[in-house]
């Protein structure tokens, strides 16, 4: 299988970047007045909550919505949409835990009535869901287009997440990083390492995806080998 | 209907089912008008390929056209509306009346609520006609599954095993059906493990074994 | 499309009225469901009148997950599923049918809970009328995301479990306006917020299941 | 009796293994629920901890409502019943079989569904861990009683709608002494004597399902 | 077994379902060691009169003694017990495979399980033997049905339509089946609409009509 160079790169880079998120996130840029040491969960929670939300859960909407689109219907975007929302999947659950370790010590609380909060775990639910409509359909074009349509139905919930903040008052942090005017309210040393570690997390996301297509393709292929099989097998039940 | 001389032809027909070749390479034509017997053991395949035709389950891999739609690139629901339809078990809206589900088949399909007493007749249901379906023996959920097929009056019909619990009297009015049914044009594909009662019928036989069609009689 | 619907839900009602099942059955379950959650939460929260709109979509939304269940299941008894399909409906006639048939299901059994409500948990009479649009509407909309998500899981391994799972957190966003809007009324807020909320979920949902209904039914 | 229930729970575990519900669909749709009524109810209630028990408990009820819904479904196929029947297993042997099977699987939701309450509605780790006990008794009585009513609905028209309106009101008395003995657990009241009401409940279940089961299947 | 000369023996056996009469009054004697043969138009009352045998539906008005229990007095639950069954559909648990199902049966009876290969072997099911049973097709699944009966070896076996849905080698070997089942002193009544295929089995042939019976031959 050919390679092309940014294919190649795209592992060892995501993993310098990720180092050097926390390379700088736990040396080099200063705690915080208020929170101390716990402000360095900024360069973790925040940039995987981004990916959970809009880049793979994100891409499964889109690949699930070119999968309905006639014109660019192909298994190609199914299984896109099917393995960017297992990525999904261990993001959210990633953003719960972060999201959690960092509640407990600023709110006293792992888990709070938050709108934010509730609206993420119900999109997690919303990701299992999906999966388990996969699993209890076998036939795989009628699968492919009931999970498209369930993703697309599902999505409705990332801007309500987004928006959760201002239509609920509630103790979740506003949006500090971008504010609406787009500017950064964070500067210096910590604006840098926030950036790299959206970078980081955002490339980690695409290794993960790749890795998981492969697999599934990988799965398919040696399906197909069996295909062979299994029609030799079933031709001869006729043949006594 | 097509401009094509074939209703039915498949080319290396492959149906999965859970990675199981439910078919495992069948090539058929059938012309219109002709009466067809699909035949073999248990788990060859018949209910299989019947199901494929009706549109009722997807093409895995193979080329087909039925009824002028294509299996791999057509609308199967186009092609669902112009089958005829009965299977193992044709229960229809179990709480519903024999005749209230003529009557919803008849609204479906705009055709004349009038017809429906004729056919009730026909088939000999007058007497149940506004029992429950979920209260008929098999014999009589059968029959009115012709019912409902002979007001359908599709272009091709698909009958699993349709003798299967049908008594004397029945099987010998569905022999009557069958003549006219292909006398009037349209095509009909049978599944049985009999051969045919009426030898006035001169069907052409296709056995299969182990999901393909391996004679032809 | 319309001639498709009506024809579908009159033989969704009929079959509904036949069976009695909403009457003996629906109807009963609701108003014990209203009073156990009420003891369930104990006096000190369920007297509380506050308490009213949410335990009344709380059971709603119990209420509706079995009418659902239902409904899917009218359709997909094996004999059923071949014969209907080859009738070739229109799905986006069945889609409007199904859920408007269980749209009024579920309207008579909201109604009765709702007087439920009002009797045993001190929800008070005024509001209740008040709210009582944004209820209809918000029960619309659950039908027609029930409808919907009937059918993807219809068929599939274990339906009658995969539909709670798909069609909860769909109903979240339902639950939490038809709440508020209740509240509203009740404590005098403003209604109109998040009854439009609700209206404009209840089109969203008509709209996808009359262009994807179709997608979802077995190939 | 005993090796007749030893078979018969085997098979129902064996089944549920089999397809997962429990895993994939069960579970979530607990966990869903606890959030929605949380939800439903509105920060001011379901943040404050002393709701943790009801809503447990509640969420619960529907799961198991669920659960005995599939147990009986498995036994109710219009084949399976006649060829089982004519096997003349013991019913006392069913009863018992059937309802540890699904006292299984409810005590798996069940503690699932606890860990979710201690993280999501605040309830003191040390106060549910003491609630364990009196919880499982809880959970065995509901599935003793969800099988026996199973039994008694099993067959009948629209047997999905009309079982929740029968196990219900049976339900009720377990829920409160349940969510009681829970509330006990937390905030340090007498554990006892709710505790024991539960496991009197499971025991008289038990008794009657034991004798009775015979007389319920279709005669 | 009873020390009744009959196995059967129904006199003015009537059974009531939703206020309609299934059997409107049926007389029968059955000794043991026959094959009987239940024939009649469809709803006759065939497969209602075979349920009663079976202790699957409660005599409404008359009296019977099927196997030694009294229909009205004694205990169905003894009677399903020494009775096999094999209705219309026999789906058994379809969430288990094949072996499953059998093992269920076979520890439910304290049978050795050793037989279960053998059993599966002679319905001919071997290679379908870890397929889930919903996934088999009708006649697989009509002689997992037959392999469960063979398990259990009852002293009286009704089967509603045997030959439905099997192929020719089923039939064949259904025959041999009831001639070696007689032979060894059971009880068999079979409702069928065809006469019994095989010549060498000299049944009774019992007809029903309007839930009666109108004549024996
Ligand atoms: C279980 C608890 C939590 C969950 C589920 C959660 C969830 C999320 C989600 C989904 C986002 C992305 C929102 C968006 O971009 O639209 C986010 C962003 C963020 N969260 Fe959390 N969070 C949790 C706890 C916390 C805590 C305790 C803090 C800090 C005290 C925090 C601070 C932030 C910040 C600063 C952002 C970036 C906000 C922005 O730029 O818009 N989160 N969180
Ligand atoms: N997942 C699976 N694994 C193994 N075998 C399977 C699976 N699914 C289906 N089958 C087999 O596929 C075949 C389906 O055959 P089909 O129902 O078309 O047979 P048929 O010719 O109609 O038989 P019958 O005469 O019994 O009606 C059966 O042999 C069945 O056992
Ligand atoms: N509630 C009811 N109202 C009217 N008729 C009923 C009712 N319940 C059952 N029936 C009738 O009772 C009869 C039952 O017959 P049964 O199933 O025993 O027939 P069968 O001889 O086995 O027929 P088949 O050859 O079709 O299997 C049928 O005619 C059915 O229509
Ligand atoms: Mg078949
Ligand atoms: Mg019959």
């Amino acid at each position: 299988m050919m390679k092309t160079l940014s294919q190649r790169l795209l592992g060892p880079v995501t993993l310098v970047l990720l180092a050097l998120t926390f390379w700088l996130g736990l040396w080099i840029t200063p705690p915080d007045k208020v929170q101390g040491n716990l402000v360095r969960l900024v360069y973790v929670h925040p940039a995987v909550a981004w990916v959970a939300l809009y880049v793979s859960f994100g891409t499964a909407t889109i690949a699930s919505a070119l999968y309905l689109w006639k014109r660019t219907r192909s298994m190609v975007m199914d299984r896109i949409a099917h393995c960017a929302m297992e990525v999904s999947v261990v993001f959210i659950v990633l953003t719960l835990i972060t999201g959690s370790i960092w509640g407990r010590p600023t709110w006293g609380v792992w888990w709070a009535w938050d709108a934010r909060l509730t609206t993420t775990a119900i999109l997690g639910v919303l990701a299992l869901g999906y999966l388990a409509l996969r699993r209890a359909n076998d036939d795989p074009a009628l699968r492919a287009r009931r999970s498209a349509v369930f993703a697309i139905l599902s999505a409705i919930n990332v801007p309500i997440i987004h928006f959760s903040v201002q239509w609920w008052k509630t103790l979740h942090q506003g949006a500090t990083v971008f504010t609406s005017n787009r500017t950064l309210l964070i500067h210096g040393s910590m604006a840098w390492t926030l950036l790299i570690s959206f970078i980081a997390f955002t490339m980690l996301f695409f290794w993960l995806l790749r890795a998981r297509y492969r697999l599934e393709v990988a799965r398919e292929l040696h399906g197909h080998a069996t295909l062979d099989e299994a029609l030799a097998q079933r031709r001869s039940e006729g043949a006594f | 209907m097509s401009g094509d001389a074939h209703v039915v032809r498949l080319s290396d027909a492959v149906v999965l089912s859970g990675g199981f070749p439910l078919l495992s390479g069948v090539d058929l034509e059938l012309a219109p008008g002709t009466l067809s017997v699909v035949t073999g053991a248990n788990g060859a395949g018949k209910t299989s390929l019947l199901r494929l035709l009706a549109g009722l389950v997807p093409l895995t891999t193979g080329s087909g056209t039925v009824a002028g739609v294509d299996l791999v690139e057509g609308d199967l629901r186009q092609l669902r509306r112009r089958v005829g339809w009965l299977g193992h078990e044709g229960s229809f809206y179990g709480d519903l009346s024999v005749r209230e589900n003529l009557v919803f088949c008849a609204r479906a399909l705009a055709r004349p609520l009038g017809e429906i007493d004729d056919v009730v007749h026909s088939v000999g249901l007058d007497h149940r006609i506004d029992t429950t379906t979920r209260q008929l023996s098999a014999g009589q959920r059968r029959r009115l599954g012709l019912a409902w097929l002979l007001l359908r009056r599709p272009e091709l019909w698909l009958l699993d095993e349709p003798y299967a619990s049908l008594d004397d009297a029945g099987r010998t009015f569905f022999d009557g059906l069958l003549g006219d049914v292909v006398a009037g044009g349209a095509t009909v594909v049978v599944s049985a493990h009999d051969p045919l009662r009426s030898s006035a019928l001169h069907p052409r036989t296709f056995t299969l074994a182990g999901g393909r069609i391996v004679d032809v009689a | 499309m319309i001639r498709t619907a009506m024809l579908v839900c009159a033989k969704d009602l009929r079959i509904e009225l036949r069976s009695r099942v909403l009457l003996w059955q629906v109807v009963p379950f609701g108003v014990m469901a209203l009073l156990l959650s009420g003891l369930a939460l104990g006096p000190a929260h369920a007297g509380n009148s506050s308490a009213g709109p949410g335990l009344f979509y709380l059971v709603s939304l119990f209420v509706a997950l079995l009418m659902i269940n239902r409904s899917q299941g009218i359709e997909s008894t094996p004999g059923t599923k071949a014969s209907i399909a080859t009738l070739g409906l229109d799905p986006a006639g069945i889609f409007l049918g199904k859920s408007l048939a269980l749209a009024i299901e579920l309207w008579v059994t909201g109604i009765v809970l709702l007087g439920g409500a009002v009797l045993v948990l001190h929800t008070a009479l005024h509001g209740a009328l008040l709210a009582l649009p944004s209820i209809l509407v918000t029960l619309a909309a659950m039908a027609a995301a029930g409808t919907l998500y009937g059918a993807l899981t219809a068929g599939g391994d274990g339906a009658a479990t995969l539909l709670p799972v798909l069609t909860l957190p769909a109903f979240a966003p339902l639950l939490i306006a038809g709440e508020r809007s209740f509240s509203a009324a009740l404590h005098g807020g403003s209604l109109w917020e998040w009854w439009v909320i609700v209206l404009v979920a209840l089109v969203a949902y008509l709209a996808v299941g009359i262009l994807l209904y179709g997608v979802l039914e077995e190939s």
